[in-house]
């Protein structure tokens, strides 16, 4: 059974059909991802792994789950986590607070315990604010734990939003566009914090834009067009591939 | 079967006052979110206002003919253009400061107008009913055992033939445009060139005069009138609006129809003190079936 | 403010209705008939003393509220000055008030009150079971109810379709009304029960209309609707020349006739007094209303008046008995229970070991041409 | 976390009045005013619930009243001479809460794929359902007379009767109960998870919160509030009827948040302690209140006005409330931009996520 | 060169927080003039005080010799001062015509207008293919042809672009920065931000850095460009902007 899969996934709104019979598979320990035009189905596939969608037809499995069609919360118990393509932060919520509310999943804390604060409440709420403060020097923004979120410069927040997903311990992350609205120094800092996210053992697939990015740090990648894909494979051979050039890369790329 | 005929009669004339008062709900909301709870005041002054206009030009004798006319038309115009202008006051005076404000700051000083509307209401003509000028003689035709009198005829025309003129305002002109640019993205819209104060005031004018219509035509109807009149009316009437999939003309409309219906229905068959129950339990039904109201989806579009 | 004023002691009058928001149009008129009775009382106070009013409002946002009537004549009672208390005007706001009150010996007259449970039993007389402080100068539903069905019968009515506010005053007497009509043989086609603040009856009327009544019963008051049940009874099938209208005192007033306007005529209703109109006295009342607050007067405003002298008489009579010394609210709640034979523009009474009025006449009324046209009256418990 | 950075004087004025709370009874023996204090915490325990639902959970809730109108009942229903049964108060403001807790989970599970004001009209229709139902089953409930004759609680053999200085103690100890247990919530996962829902549902699911959970938790935790301040209402009142749960007590209750500042527990305090003394004490006294500053106007036909004045100024003045928390303090200097952003999400998933 | 547009000192502020402090540019006739910056300098802050979205605390904004400081937004479109903002802002439910429509607003002339219409669909054939979409069923891409389109239908004297690649796919952001140096050949003085800071500055004339809501650098393009301190931080080392 796979770690990750797409397994012919189709997805159509009305007589749109934004994903057509997508198979693709990531291995764990990967950085994997996935490029295409705009408009190519690339946000629609994320959004059918996290629950957001139901496939029109098609399996998803995930550690030898089907999960096509479950919902978001389950979807993230079960291990994957994301980011998305325009930030979604809690704004009025502290930083701290945004990473500790992405820990709600592996919490254990009943309504009684909230009610009455139970010893054991607080026990487990010291540990999560610990883990999540731990995560913020992870993604460097340690400084920032009592700043509200909508506070944060753009890449900040880009960031936070990647240490709130990661507070759920997943072992598959999406990201959908990390680099989008970033200068080419912060870029090269957010590859830095891919590399180790997945170092730390976490599986990462992400959508981008920016073929800098995208050709440095992934291991495979996959290239959608008009929801199929056209073409799967190195970065090097991705950039060598005529379909991709022509549908997607430009001749200057 | 006559006596149905006969409840569906009055259903659509009640859900024809509720769907004037609805329409400017639905604007209002439309437009910057906003439940406008005194909406339902600004009708209730249409039928003072057009009481006093009437009594103003001394109609309370039997008239006929174009000077009846000329009256009505009078009072009408009177009526639609001081409640456009209350309604304007309104949003610049209780509004328009919280507009950038926690969302629910608005609903209170929306609240707070209604009171104060009410009680100038009790103030102005007293706590009691009064009476609205009988000038407009009711012609009562039988079909069968059905009977089906002017009033009726005039409550359903007049909200058909408004909602179209505003159907058309809203999607063909280029005022209307720049009220539902304005309800989808403010700053964009001033980025248009629009002057969202103009449009936002315009809106409530709009709604406000479609209130004003609503209380003339209710006064009317119903031959009288009190100062609280507007709070009942108004609950139904901004059920109606989410009924029908609020920021959509055509969904108030609707939404004040079934609503009319509903409790018309409901009194005639089974009993006028479940009429409101009734209402609301049909009104939780549709939006678990079809959260966004009736016409919510199939045209999304706000005001 | 003069110099002269200021010494005088200050007796009040406390007032408990709702005057705010829907409700206004019970407690507004009402509480002007305490008004006028205050300042025609200090025309002839006793030396050295005055009468004021203490009016509190018992609406919270616009409706009246048990717990504010409650709360009120606890303030009241913690002010000795306050010698009585006209008031409250529903019957819920009573039930929650008569306990307070009995606990603390704080007279209270009801202007409006016709629950007969209020005075007829002692559950809401928690601290002292047989210490009446609650009295009420309006007739109780089931003496009105059983009248209108009397009348009813008298103007020949045999299938009467009964319709009420689903408010105390109004279900209760719709209830007796029914209840009675049947037992003398007549036959009731329905009854249904209204929400307040309606504005729309036609669909019931409708219904109404199809079992083709002699005449509508109507229980409950002008401002819940019974006015525009009666002008609506027309556009619903019911031709108002044929079909009568029957209520109680709710629909005695001016109102009635303005809202159901054309409709007005032909309906008939029961006022719990003799005819006022035969007392020169109760011209004034009108008139000196009309004056001071340009409108007509309320279904109540009678009853406010003559609550509040019932309160200004008995404060007097205990001034006269100290021997012109202030006068201690025992002693005046002692006078007001002994009332008896009490003149006054809603007739001459007193009031019974429970509370009540013993006034027993039943006044019958019609519409005739746009006016209230005197029938005659009868003496309920001469029966 | 209470996130105040320094501690205000008026935050310390308010300990301070917490503090002397218990004493007042020493110094005002006017049982009037007692009575107005303890009518203030039934409302301050009302507001402490209904925040839950709107300040926590960010869910508007324009039908309250059927919740307290629910717990009145139950009570009512179960001591009196209605069916001829007594149950004791004190295990009955228990039920009353779990009762009203279960209500606040059959109302609101229809309303949960609502979004924004849809919900609060449906809440709005629950308002109006619940007291007309109550109304309209005149066999079991009494129909406008309602239900009279409730009993008092006992306690160690002390009868409370209709002396209100029992009951301040009693709504005292409630409130503080109540307030611990909202804070406590408040700070909890449960808090938390409400918090990111009311910030961006969509997001809070991706983190794994269950958000119909969530919400269901909200409306029934909210409603139990109710149910404890109804036992209350109707022991000390004797007396409950269906006029007591118009849709006017929803909008007292949700003004008091508002004007208090939502989400915030000092901020619900405050509101609901100076609405409840506006609308008890205050408004009903106008007139002579202004005697006593030597200005003779009769308030009485301006009441009303004076309220919605009252309201609309502090909103115009104070947006946030008076004592609104620091959060939002914050939403208030969002510009329109982040705002029409926010908007555009809602209307436009598929370029949201 | 006639200056089109001159800030002066400008301080402006979200609530408390200063994000632009006392920053003074000019935009010269004709001219494409590049604005760049990290995140969070101030230049979109900048483009709002410009377009009157944002009341600035201190200093002025001249437009045309006039100071347009205290003018209302739609006073100042009203002077063909047209910005596409950030994040596009098409109105959602409203379809590609009605969009562009929209973008013609404060215009009178019927015929015109009709013009600017046909000129736009040469420019951008796809919006033409979709005229009857919603524009929030509009792809990235598209949604960003539509929001300059809808710039241009207003024919815009000054026009401001804030970030207009942003998201998008290589290929179209190619097309995007060939759009823009069309436009400007037909005469319109095009103010530019983005991130792509090394593609803006190869269609600028000339640059201004910001940081932190401070003017840190001012030059022409091709100095900007050369720059290693601008190299260093905006146009990134080993990543190359596609
Ligand atoms: N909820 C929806 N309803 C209707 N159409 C949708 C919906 N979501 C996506 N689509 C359509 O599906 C297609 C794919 O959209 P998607 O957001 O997946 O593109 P993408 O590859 O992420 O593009 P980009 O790079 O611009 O983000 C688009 O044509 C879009 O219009
Ligand atoms: N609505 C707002 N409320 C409060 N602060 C804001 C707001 N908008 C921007 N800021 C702050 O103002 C500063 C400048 O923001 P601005 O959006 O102008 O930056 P920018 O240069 O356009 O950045 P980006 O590249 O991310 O678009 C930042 O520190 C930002 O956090
Ligand atoms: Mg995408
Ligand atoms: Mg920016």
């Amino acid at each position: 059974m796979a770690f990750f899969a797409l397994k012919n996934v189709t997805k159509s709104f009305g007589g749109l059909v934004a994903v057509k019979t997508v198979s693709y598979e990531v291995q764990p320990g990967q950085i994997a991802a996935m490029i295409g035009p705009n408009g190519a189905g690339k946000s629609t596939a994320f959004n059918l792994v996290t629950g957001l969608y139901v496939p029109t037809s098609g399996e998803i499995e995930f550690n030898g789950q089907s999960i096509g069609g479950k919902k978001p919360d389950f979807v993230c118990k079960l291990g994957i986590a994301r980011t998305f393509q325009n930030i979604r932060l809690f704004a009025f919520m502290t930083a701290v607070e945004n990473v500790m509310a992405g820990r709600h999943v592996r919490m254990g804390a009943m309504l009684w315990d909230s009610l009455l604060h139970t010893p054991k409440q607080r026990a487990e709420e010291r540990h999560v604010r610990e883990k999540a403060m731990e995560l913020l020097r992870f993604v460097k923004l340690e400084r920032h734990a009592d700043d509200y979120a909508h506070n944060l410069p753009y890449g900040f927040q880009r960031r936070l939003e990647i240490a709130r997903a990661l507070a759920s311990d997943p072992t598959l992350l999406l990201l959908d566009e990390p680099a989008a609205g970033m200068n080419p120094r912060e870029k090269e800092d957010l590859m830095e914090l891919i590399r180790a996210i997945r170092d730390r053992g976490t599986t990462v697939f992400l959508i981008e834009h920016d073929m800098g990015l995208v050709m440095n740090i992934s291991e495979r990648i996959a290239v959608l067009d008009h929801g199929e894909k056209i073409a799967e494979g190195t970065p090097a051979e991705i950039r060598a591939d005529s379909r991709v050039i022509e549908a997607y890369l430009g001749k200057s790329a | 079967m006559e006596l149905f005929i006969q409840q569906v009669i009055n259903g659509l004339s009640l859900g024809g006052i509720y769907a004037l008062i609805a329409l400017g709900y639905t604007m209002v909301y439309g437009i910057i979110e906003l439940i406008n709870f005194a909406h339902g005041d600004v009708y209730t002054l249409g039928s003072f206002f057009s009481i006093a206009i009437i009594g103003l030009l001394d109609a309370s004798g039997r008239l006929h003919g174009v000077p009846l006319l000329l009256v009505l038309a009078v009072a009408l115009a009177g009526s639609m253009i001081l409640c456009g202008i209350v309604g304007v006051l309104l949003e610049r005076l209780a509004y328009r400061r919280l507009r950038n404000a926690p969302r629910l700051a608005p609903l209170i000083t929306a609240i707070g107008a209604s009171f104060i509307l009410e009680n100038i209401m009790q103030l102005w003509r007293g706590p009691s009913p009064i009476p609205f000028p009988s000038v407009v003689p009711n012609v009562t035709w039988h079909f069968g055992g059905v009977n089906l009198s002017s009033n009726e005829v005039l409550v359903v025309v007049m909200a058909l033939f408004l909602m179209a003129v505003l159907q058309i305002f809203i999607y063909n002109t280029r005022l209307g445009k720049a009220m539902r640019a304005t309800a989808q993205d403010r700053d964009a819209a001033q980025l248009m060139g629009i002057n969202i104060n103009m449009t936002i005031a315009l809106t409530f004018f709009i709604g406000s005069a479609l209130a004003g219509v609503g209380g003339f035509v209710s006064g009317i109807y119903y031959g009288s009138t009190w100062f609280y009149n507007g709070f009942e009316a108004g609950l139904k009437a901004f059920t109606a609006a989410v009924l029908g999939g609020i920021g959509n003309v055509a969904g108030a409309m609707l939404g004040g129809f079934v609503i009319g219906m509903v409790e018309s229905l409901t009194a005639g068959f089974i009993s006028d003190q479940w009429a409101t129950v009734a209402v609301f339990l049909l009104l939780v039904l549709v939006l678990i079936f079809r959260p966004s109201g009736l016409l919510g989806e199939v045209l999304p579009d706000k005001v | 403010f003069t110099p002269a004023q200021a010494a005088d002691q200050v007796i009040k009058i406390g007032v408990d209705l709702p005057v705010s928001g829907a409700d206004a149009s019970d407690g507004i008129p009402t509480q002007n008939g305490v008004t006028l009775a205050v300042e025609e009382a200090n025309t002839h106070a006793p030396k050295g003393f005055k009468f004021e009013v203490d009016a509190l409002d018992d609406a919270v946002g616009g409706v009246h509220n048990p717990q504010q009537g409650a709360t009120n004549i606890r303030s009241l009672a913690a002010d000795p000055a306050v010698m009585g208390v006209v008031g409250p005007f529903n019957s819920n706001v009573a039930a929650a008030e008569i306990p307070v009150s009995n606990e603390s010996g704080l007279p209270l007259i009801s202007p409006s009150n016709t629950n007969p449970t209020l005075t007829k039993t002692a559950k809401y007389r928690t601290a002292h079971p047989d210490v009446i402080t609650y009295f009420r100068v309006c007739a109780t539903d089931d003496v009105q109810g059983k009248a209108g069905a009397e009348f009813a019968k008298t103007l020949g009515l045999k299938k009467v379709y009964v319709i009420d506010d689903n408010e105390t005053y109004g279900l209760g007497l719709a209830n007796v009304f029914e209840k009675d009509f049947k037992e003398m043989g007549g036959s009731v086609l329905g009854h249904d029960h209204i929400t307040a603040n309606q504005q729309d009856f036609k669909a019931l009327l409708t219904k109404v209309a199809s079992t083709h009544p002699d005449a509508v019963y109507y229980g409950g008051t002008t401002s819940t609707g019974g006015g525009l049940v009666r002008q609506q009874m027309a556009s619903a099938g019911m031709d108002p020349t044929k079909v009568k209208y029957v209520g109680g005192d709710g629909i005695s007033d001016e109102e009635f006739i303005k809202v159901a306007s054309d409709a007005a005529n032909n309906s008939y209703y029961t006022v719990a007094a003799p005819n006022a109109a035969k007392s020169a006295s109760a011209q004034s009342f009108i008139k000196a209303y009309k004056a001071k607050f340009h409108s007509d007067i309320g279904a109540y405003s009678a009853n406010g008046y003559v609550a509040a002298q019932v309160i200004i008489a008995a404060a007097e009579k205990t001034i006269k008995q100290n021997g012109g010394k202030a006068p201690a609210r025992a002693q005046v709640l002692k006078n007001i229970q002994n009332t008896s034979g009490f003149k006054s523009i809603i007739g001459t009474f007193g009031f019974d070991k429970n509370g009540d009025t013993t006034s027993p006449v039943i006044a019958l009324w019609t519409i005739k041409d746009g006016k209230q046209d005197f029938v005659h009256q009868i003496n309920v418990s001469a029966k | 976390m209470l996130h105040w950075k320094k501690y205000r004087p008026i935050d310390w004025a308010l300990v301070a009045i917490a503090v002397f709370m218990p004493f007042l009874p020493l110094v005002d023996h006017n049982g009037g005013h007692i009575n107005v204090l303890v009518n203030a915490g039934i409302y301050m325990m009302l507001a402490i619930g209904l925040n839950i639902v709107v300040g926590f959970a960010g869910l508007l809730d324009l039908g309250y009243a059927a919740f307290f109108a629910i717990g009145s009942y139950t009570y009512a229903m179960v001591a009196s001479p209605q069916f001829g049964l007594h149950f004791s108060f004190w295990p009955m403001v228990l039920i009353s809460a779990f009762v009203a807790a279960i209500f606040g989970v059959i109302l609101g599970a229809p309303t949960l794929r609502l979004r924004g004001d849809y919900l609060a009209i449906v809440t709005l229709g629950f308002g109006e359902i619940v007291p007309q139902t109550f109304l309209n089953l005149a066999k079991y409930t009494g129909g406008p007379n309602g239900i009279s004759a409730i009993d008092q609680p006992k306690l160690f053999g002390y009868h409370f009767g209709l002396n209100p200085l029992p009951y301040y103690y009693l709504v005292l100890v409630l409130i503080a109960f109540s307030l611990i247990v909202a804070n406590n919530l408040r700070t909890s996962r449960l808090g938390r998870a409400w918090m990111a829902i009311r910030e961006d549902e969509i997001a809070a699911a991706h983190m794994g919160i269950n958000t119909t959970t969530a919400k269901l938790a909200a409306f029934s935790l909210g409603a139990s509030f109710s149910g404890l301040s109804g036992v209350v209402n109707a022991s000390l009142l004797t007396l409950v009827s269906p006029d007591q749960f118009k849709f006017n007590v929803s909008i007292t209750v949700l003004s008091m948040l508002v004007l208090g500042g939502m989400g915030s527990l000092p901020g619900v305090v405050v509101g609901s302690a100076l609405l409840s003394i506006l609308n008890f004490f205050i408004l009903p006294q106008a007139s002579n209140l202004a005697a006593t500053v030597g200005l003779h106007i009769d308030f009485t036909s301006y009441r009303f006005m004076l309220y919605g004045i009252i309201l609309v100024a502090v909103m115009l003045f104070k947006p946030e409330g008076l004592w609104g928390s620091e959060q939002r303090r914050a939403e208030l200097k969002e510009s329109d931009i982040t705002k029409a952003e926010n908007a555009e999400y809602e209307e436009m998933p598929r370029e949201t996520v | 060169m006639a200056t089109l547009l001159e800030l002066r000192q400008i301080d402006a502020f979200y609530g408390r927080i200063q994000a632009l402090h006392g920053i003074s540019l000019r935009v010269d006739k004709g001219e494409v003039v590049a604005l760049i910056g990290s995140n969070g300098a101030g230049k979109t802050t900048t483009l709002r005080v410009i377009s009157g979205l944002l009341r600035p605390a201190h200093g002025q904004v001249i437009y045309e010799g006039q100071d347009i400081t205290r003018l209302s937004p739609d006073l100042i479109v009203g002077r063909r001062l047209i910005q596409s903002p950030e994040g596009r802002r098409i109105f959602a439910r409203m379809t590609v015509l009605e969009n562009l429509q929209l973008g013609a607003y404060t215009r009178t002339s019927l015929t015109e207008v009709a013009e600017s219409l046909e000129e736009v669909f040469t420019l951008f054939p796809r919006l033409k293919e979709r005229i009857n979409q919603k524009g929030g069923t509009l792809s990235g891409g598209e949604q960003q042809m539509l929001a300059i389109g809808r710039a241009l239908m207003s024919k815009p004297e000054l026009l401001l672009l804030d970030e207009p690649s942003l998201g998008l796919s290589p290929l179209l952001v190619q097309t995007i920065f060939s759009i823009i140096r069309d436009i400007n050949k037909r005469g319109v003085t095009i103010l530019l931000i983005e991130q792509n800071a090394r593609q803006a500055l190869q269609i600028a004339h000339r640059g201004y850095v910001l940081e932190t809501g401070n003017i840190t650098m001012q030059d022409t393009a091709a100095n900007l460009l050369a720059s290693e301190e601008v190299r260093a931080a905006y146009l990134g080392g080993s990543v190359k902007a596609s």
